[in-house]
C-alpha cells in the first residue's frame, strides 16, 4: 500500500496557459513517488457528485516536500462537465487526488539520444521526463504539434529542456503547417535517436510508431483512453496489446499502461472512435459464443 | 458503549460485517488492496468468472451519466481454471472471505465452473457463490436468464449440485422483471440460498456528437447513486413477502447505488443483511470501507448494538 | 441558412415543434405560463385526469434522489368534468396544442374519461390523448396496466371508441416490466396510434433517520436525469423493432431524464420524434423552453434542415 | 408574466448569524415584486446537480434598486445537502433564483395590534412583515423561540422592528425558558391583539392558532411543506386546507400559501412527520376506490 497516496489536495494555485489550465495541488504523498508518465485521478463535482467517475490528467511535473510542501501540477483542457468543474475551482479549494498511477515512461540505461513528441496537452508530461532523460546524460530533441497555437503547450518550456524543439500546427498559425509525423523523420534522422517517447491522440501515437520503427527506435507512447475508475479495478480503460508472448490481450491501460511500447499496441483494432477486439485476442472466440 | 455487533448470517456463513464489494467493481482483489484491506471487508466478491478466458467486449465500454454509469465490459475475465490458480490463492493468503461471482452462457456451463470451483485447493476461503444470472453483457440482447423463472431455475439447480452443501449459494437477479418476487420465489425454490438484488439495468445512452450509441455494444448496464432507489425497492418488495410468508425467509445482500453509510442502511432497513458496494468505488477506490465506517457508526448512532436487529426495520415502521 | 423546420408528425396531427410538457410536471398550463407560454411549446400534456376528483396520497410525497426524484403524488386532480370546464378552455384560449393524459381504475373508467373529453367544446385544441396505463401511484401496488400486455390492450380498445377516428391515441408505458416491445405490440395493435416511453420506474427510498420509508405511501416513481439511460434504452428497443419490422411503423415520444437540448437529442436519435421534459422543469421552470432552443441548435449544428431526418438517426450509425 | 421574476443572481454577502448564514443576492426583478411572507426557490448544485429540485426560502429582506443594485436577504439554516452547497458559495458566485412566490401575509385594513411569532430562522421574514405593518399604524409585539440562543435569529433586530420582544429559548439559555405558547397568551392578553401572524414549525404553527383561537385574535400561519418546484407545477407540497365553502381539499402550500389561516389548516391530518389526507376531504373517496 505504499506505492500510491489518496489525498485531499489542496489548489494553490490555477492559471489559463492558451487554451488550458495549469492546476498546482498540494499532494506531497504523491509528489514524492511519482514518475514522469505517471497520472492521477482527480473527484470531481464536490460533496454530492452528479458526475461519480474520476478525471485523469498526466502528471506535469511534481516538486517533492522539502521546504515547501509538496505539490503536482496538472494541464487541463475544459472539454466536459469534469474538466470544467475542475478549472473552476478557485485557490484554496480542496479535492480528492489518487496517484500517482500507472506506469512510468522507462528509462534507457545508456545515454542514448531520444526524441519526445507531444500533441496539444500531450506534451505536459515531457518536460519532466525530459529532464530526467538529460539528467542521465540522454540527449533530448522535442516535436510539439497542435491544432492550433492556442492548444499548443509549453513552446517556451521546450526550449529550456530540449537541444531542439520543433513545433508543428495543423493551421499554421505557428511552427510548420502540418502533423508531427511530418517532421519526426528528419529530426530522428538529425538526432539519431534510440527511444521516441510520445503523448497525445491515437491517431498521432500511431503514426509516431510507424516513423519510429521505419527509423529503427523503439516507440514508447502513452495512451489516453475513456477509464471510469484509474486504479485497475473497472475493465474499461482496455485495450489490445500484444504480449512478450506474442499474445494479444486486451490489458487494462491504466495499470499496465499508460505507457506501451508503441509496437506492441494493435493499431489495427483501432478506428472511427472505437476500438475492436482482434479476432485473434485471447478470450476473443469467448464471445463468439455468447 | 459497547461496539455494535456488525456480524451478519449469510445463511449459515456468518460474516464479520455486512460490507462487501461489488462483482465486477474491485476486479479480483489485487488492485483493491492497494486502499482497502480486502480481509476488513465482510467478504470479498470477484468479479464474474466463465469457464473459458473472455476478452470482454470492444471500446468504448463505458459511458458516464448522472449521478451513474452505463458499462458493457462483457464479462472480461481469465476464465475458471486461471482464476483458481491465480486469483482465489491471493484472496485466500491475504486473509479475504469470497463471495466468488460465477456465470455462463448455458445452465450447464453454469455448472461445470461450479463444479470447478468447489474442487479448488484454495475452496475453504469461499463464503459463498453468487450466481449471476443477471448480467445484461453476456447475452446479446436485453434478455438474461434472470428475466425467466424457469431459466434461472435450472441454472440455479444444477449449480446447488456442484457445489458442497454447506456453501451459501446467491442469485443475482435483475430489476428489468415485471414481477422481481416471481423470479425470486423460483431460484429460492431451487437451491439458492438467498438472493443479491439489484445487477444493472439495461440503459442506452446516445454520442450527440456522433448521434450513434456511445457504447460500441450499444446496450450497458446502469448503476450507481442513479438507480438506488430501484435497488432499495427490489428489496423492499422481496422482504415484504418473506414477511407476508409469500415466500420463503432468506437472507438478501443489496446492492446499487451505495456510497456513503447512510445509502447502506437504506438497503439494510428495507431488509437486506449485506451490502455491496460497486460503482462507488470508481468515485472513490476507499468506498467499501467507508460505506461500512458510515454505516456503524449510523447503526450505534441510533442505539442499536446489533446490526442484525436494524435488518428490514423499516417494514415495522411504515 | 435557412431556419430548421422543427415539426413533427404524430400520426396525423402535425406539430410545430417536437418539444412538450410531461403528464403531471406542469400542472396544466396557468403556473407554466407565467415562465413559459404553454402556445410556444410544441404540446402541452395535462396532468393525469380521472373520471372524479382526487385528493391524491398523503404526504410526504416525494423524496430527492441522486440526479432524480421520488414521487407518490397519486394522480391529484380535479375529475374529467372540472378538467373540460376550467383547464381545458383556458389551455385552448392560450393557443395551446394539448396532449390530454387520462386514466381509470379500471378499463371502463378510462373509457369514460376519453368519453367527456371527446364530448368537451374546448376538444378542438386537442392535439392527442395520451393514454396513462403506467402510473405507479394508482394501485397500491406495483403491478399496473402496463404490466401485462393483454389489460394494456383493453384499455386502448376502450379508448379508441369513445375518440373521434382522427385523434391520434398515445399509450403510455412503463420501464418496469420485462418486454417493452411486447407491450408495445400489444398496444399498437388495439388502437393506438404511438407510444410514450417512459413512465417513472417503481421505487423506495428509505429515511435513515426515522428508519421508514420517506414516503407516506411507502413505493413512488422515480424520474429525472438518473433513469435517461432507461427511457433512451426503452425507445431504442421499440424503433430498433419498427426498423425490423417486428412491430408496425408508430411514431414515438420520448420521456425520462430530459434537461437539456442534448439529453432530448439522445431520445430522438434512439427513435423519437417528439420529447416530453418532465422532472427538469421542477429544477428550471423554463426546462421545456430551453430544451427545446437547445434542441433546434444541436439540429442546425448538425447540418439538418429538417428535425424530422434526425429521428432514429443513431439506428444507421452503430 | 410580470408578478414572478428568474434571475442568475449574485451573491454579494455572506455571513454567520449564530446557527444559519445569511445570504444577501443581487435580485433586483424579485426584490422589486416581493411582500413580507413569500419565499424564493433557489437552484443549487450547479451546473450538473445531482441535487435536482429547488430549495426554497423565505425573504428575510428586499432591497429595490435604487441608487444601489436591488438585492434579497435570506437566512439559511445548512441541514443537507442543498443548503451545505448554498452556504458553502463564495461572494460572486451566482445561482438561478425565482420569486417572488406564494402569497404574503395578509395586511390588516385597520392599524390594529398584532403579534408576530417566530421559531427559529421563522422568524426571518418577520422584521419586514413589522415594519410593513407599523408603517400602518399597527401595534407590532415580537415573541421569538428557538431550541437553543444560537438557533434564535434576529433578536436584536427585533427590539428596533416592535414595540416589546419576548424571547423564548428550549433549554433556557436565553429568554424564557419554555415554547413561544407558553408567553404568546399573555402577550396577546396585554397588546390585544386582532391578528397573530407567525412562521415557523408546523408543531408551532398548531399551538399558535389555538392560542390565538382562544383569545379571539386571527392566525396567519406562513407554513413550511416539503417543495419540489415551489411554483405549482409537482403537487408535493399539499396539505388539508378548509376553503371558504367549509370544504377540505389538499392545497398546494407554494401557490395557495404558504401564508394561510391557522384555523383553516386541518392540524388533525399531521402526525409524527407525515400528513394524511383526511377521509372528508374532496377527492379522498376516490383515493379508497384505488
Ligand atoms: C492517462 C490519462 C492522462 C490524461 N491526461 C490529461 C491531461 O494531462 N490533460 C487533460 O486535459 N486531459 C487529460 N486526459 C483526458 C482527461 O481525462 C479527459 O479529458 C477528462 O476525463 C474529460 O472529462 P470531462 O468531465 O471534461 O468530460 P466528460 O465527457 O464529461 O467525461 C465523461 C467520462 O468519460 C471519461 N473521459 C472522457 N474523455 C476522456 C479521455 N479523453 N480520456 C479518459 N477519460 C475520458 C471521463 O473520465 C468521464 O468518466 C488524460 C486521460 C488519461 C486516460
Ligand atoms: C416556504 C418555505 C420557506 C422556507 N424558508 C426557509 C428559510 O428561510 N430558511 C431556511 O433555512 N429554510 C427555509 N425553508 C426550509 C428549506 O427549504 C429546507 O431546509 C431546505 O429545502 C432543505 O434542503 P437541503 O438540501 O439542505 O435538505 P435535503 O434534505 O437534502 O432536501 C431534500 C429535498 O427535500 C426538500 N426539503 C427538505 N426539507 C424541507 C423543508 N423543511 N421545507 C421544504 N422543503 C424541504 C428540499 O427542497 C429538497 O427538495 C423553507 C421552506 C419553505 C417551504
Ligand atoms: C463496470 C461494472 C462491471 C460489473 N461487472 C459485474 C459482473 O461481472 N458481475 C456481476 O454480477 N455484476 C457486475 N456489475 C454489477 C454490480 O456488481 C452491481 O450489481 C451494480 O453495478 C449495482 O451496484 P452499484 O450501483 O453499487 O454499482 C458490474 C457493474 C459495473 C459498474
Ligand atoms: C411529480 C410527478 C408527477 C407525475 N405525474 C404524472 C401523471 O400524472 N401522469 C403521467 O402519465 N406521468 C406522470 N409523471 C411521469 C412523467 O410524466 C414522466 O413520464 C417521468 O417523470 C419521466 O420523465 P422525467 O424524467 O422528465 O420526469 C409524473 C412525474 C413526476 C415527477
Ligand atoms: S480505468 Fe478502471 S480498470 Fe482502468
Ligand atoms: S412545490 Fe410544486 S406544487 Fe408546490
Amino acid at each position: 500500500m505504499s506505492d500510491v497516496a489518496q489525498e485531499c489536495a489542496e489548489l494553490v494555485a490555477s492559471r489559463r496557459v492558451g487554451a488550458y489550465h495549469h492546476l498546482t495541488f498540494v499532494a506531497p504523498g504523491i509528489a514524492k513517488l511519482a514518475r514522469p508518465g505517471q497520472f492521477v485521478a482527480v473527484a470531481v463535482g464536490g460533496e454530492e457528485p452528479a458526475t461519480l467517475l474520476r478525471r485523469c490528467f498526466s502528471l506535469h511535473k511534481v516538486s517533492p516536500a522539502g521546504a515547501h510542501r509538496g505539490t503536482v501540477d496538472l494541464v487541463v483542457s475544459a472539454v466536459g462537465a469534469g474538466t470544467r468543474w475542475l478549472t473552476a475551482l478557485r485557490t484554496h479549494d480542496r479535492t480528492d487526488v489518487v496517484g500517482p498511477l500507472g506506469r512510468p515512461f522507462p528509462l534507457p540505461k545508456e545515454p542514448v539520444a531520444t526524441v519526445l513528441v507531444g500533441g496539444g496537452y500531450g506534451s505536459a508530461p515531457l518536460f519532466w521526463l525530459a529532464d530526467t532523460l538529460r539528467s542521465r546524460g540522454c540527449r533530448v530533441d522535442m516535436v510539439l504539434g497542435a491544432a492550433t497555437e492556442e492548444r499548443l503547450f509549453g513552446a517556451v518550456e521546450a526550449r529550456r529542456s530540449a537541444d531542439s524543439v520543433v513545433v508543428t500546427t495543423d493551421d499554421g498559425s505557428v511552427g510548420h503547417r502540418g502533423w508531427v509525423s511530418d517532421v519526426l523523420p528528419a529530426v530522428i534522422t538529425h538526432s539519431r535517436a534510440a527511444v521516441v517517447y510520445a503523448c497525445g491522440p491515437m491517431g498521432m501515437l500511431r503514426s509516431v510508431t510507424e516513423v519510429a520503427a521505419e527509423h529503427g527506435a523503439v516507440a514508447q507512447v502513452a495512451v489516453e483512453e475513456s477509464m471510469a475508475c484509474g486504479v485497475g479495478v473497472c475493465m474499461t480503460c482496455v485495450m489490445p496489446v500484444r504480449g512478450n508472448d506474442g499474445a494479444t490481450r486486451m490489458v487494462r491501460s491504466c495499470v499496465e499502461g499508460p505507457v506501451f511500447r508503441g509496437d506492441r499496441v494493435r493499431w489495427d483494432a483501432f478506428a472511427d472512435g472505437r476500438c475492436l477486439v482482434p479476432e485473434d485476442a485471447v478470450g476473443a472466440a469467448a464471445m463468439r459464443a455468447h | 458503549m459497547a461496539p455494535v455487533d456488525l456480524s451478519t448470517d449469510l445463511g449459515g456463513v456468518v460474516l464479520p460485517n455486512p460490507v462487501m464489494t461489488a462483482s465486477g467493481c474491485a476486479a479480483n482483489g489485487r488492485e483493491l488492496h492497494r486502499f482497502v484491506d480486502v480481509a476488513s471487508l465482510g467478504a470479498f466478491v470477484t468479479k464474474t468468472v466463465m469457464s473459458q478466458p473472455r476478452s470482454g467486449r470492444p471500446t468504448p465500454r463505458m459511458a458516464e451519466t448522472p449521478s451513474g454509469m452505463l458499462n458493457s465490459i462483457g464479462l472480461q475475465g481469465p476464465g475458471i481454471r486461471a482464476f483458481c490458480e491465480e486469483d482465489l490463492p491471493w484472496l485466500r493468503e491475504h486473509g479475504a472471505r469470497v463471495l466468488v461471482s460465477i456465470a455462463g452462457g448455458t445452465a450447464g456451463e453454469f455448472a461445470d465452473v461450479a463444479a470447478h470451483l468447489a474442487a479448488s485447493p484454495a475452496y475453504d476461503c469461499v463464503a459463498g457463490v453468487e450466481v449471476n444470472i443477471s448480467c445484461p453483457n453476456v447475452a446479446n440482447r436485453g434478455q438474461v436468464f434472470a428475466c425467466n423463472p424457469e431459466a434461472s431455475a435450472k441454472v440455479l439447480t444444477l449449480v446447488r449440485e456442484r457445489l458442497p452443501s454447506g456453501t451459501p449459494l446467491f442469485a443475482k437477479l435483475s430489476p428489468d422483471v415485471t414481477d422481481i418476487v416471481e423470479i425470486a420465489a423460483s431460484v429460492l425454490g431451487s437451491g439458492a440460498t438467498g438472493l443479491t438484488m439489484i445487477n444493472t439495468l439495461l440503459g442506452v445512452v446516445i454520442d450527440t456528437e456522433r448521434l450513434r450509441p456511445q457504447l460500441a455494444a450499444v446496450t450497458g448496464g446502469l448503476s450507481g447513486p442513479a438507480v438506488r432507489a430501484v435497488a432499495v425497492r427490489a428489496v423492499w418488495q422481496v422482504h415484504a413477502a418473506m414477511r407476508a410468508g409469500t415466500l420463503p425467509e432468506a437472507p438478501i445482500i443489496g446492492v446499487g447505488g451505495v456510497r456513503t453509510g447512510a445509502d447502506a442502511l437504506e438497503l439494510v432497513a428495507a431488509g437486506a443483511c449485506a451490502v455491496q458496494v460497486g460503482t462507488a468505488t470508481f468515485h472513490d477506490p476507499t468506498a467499501p470501507r467507508l460505506a461500512l465506517d458510515g454505516l456503524a457508526g449510523l447503526v450505534a448512532a441510533h442505539g442499536f448494538d446489533r446490526f442484525a436487529d436494524v435488518v428490514g426495520i423499516a417494514h415495522e415502521r411504515t
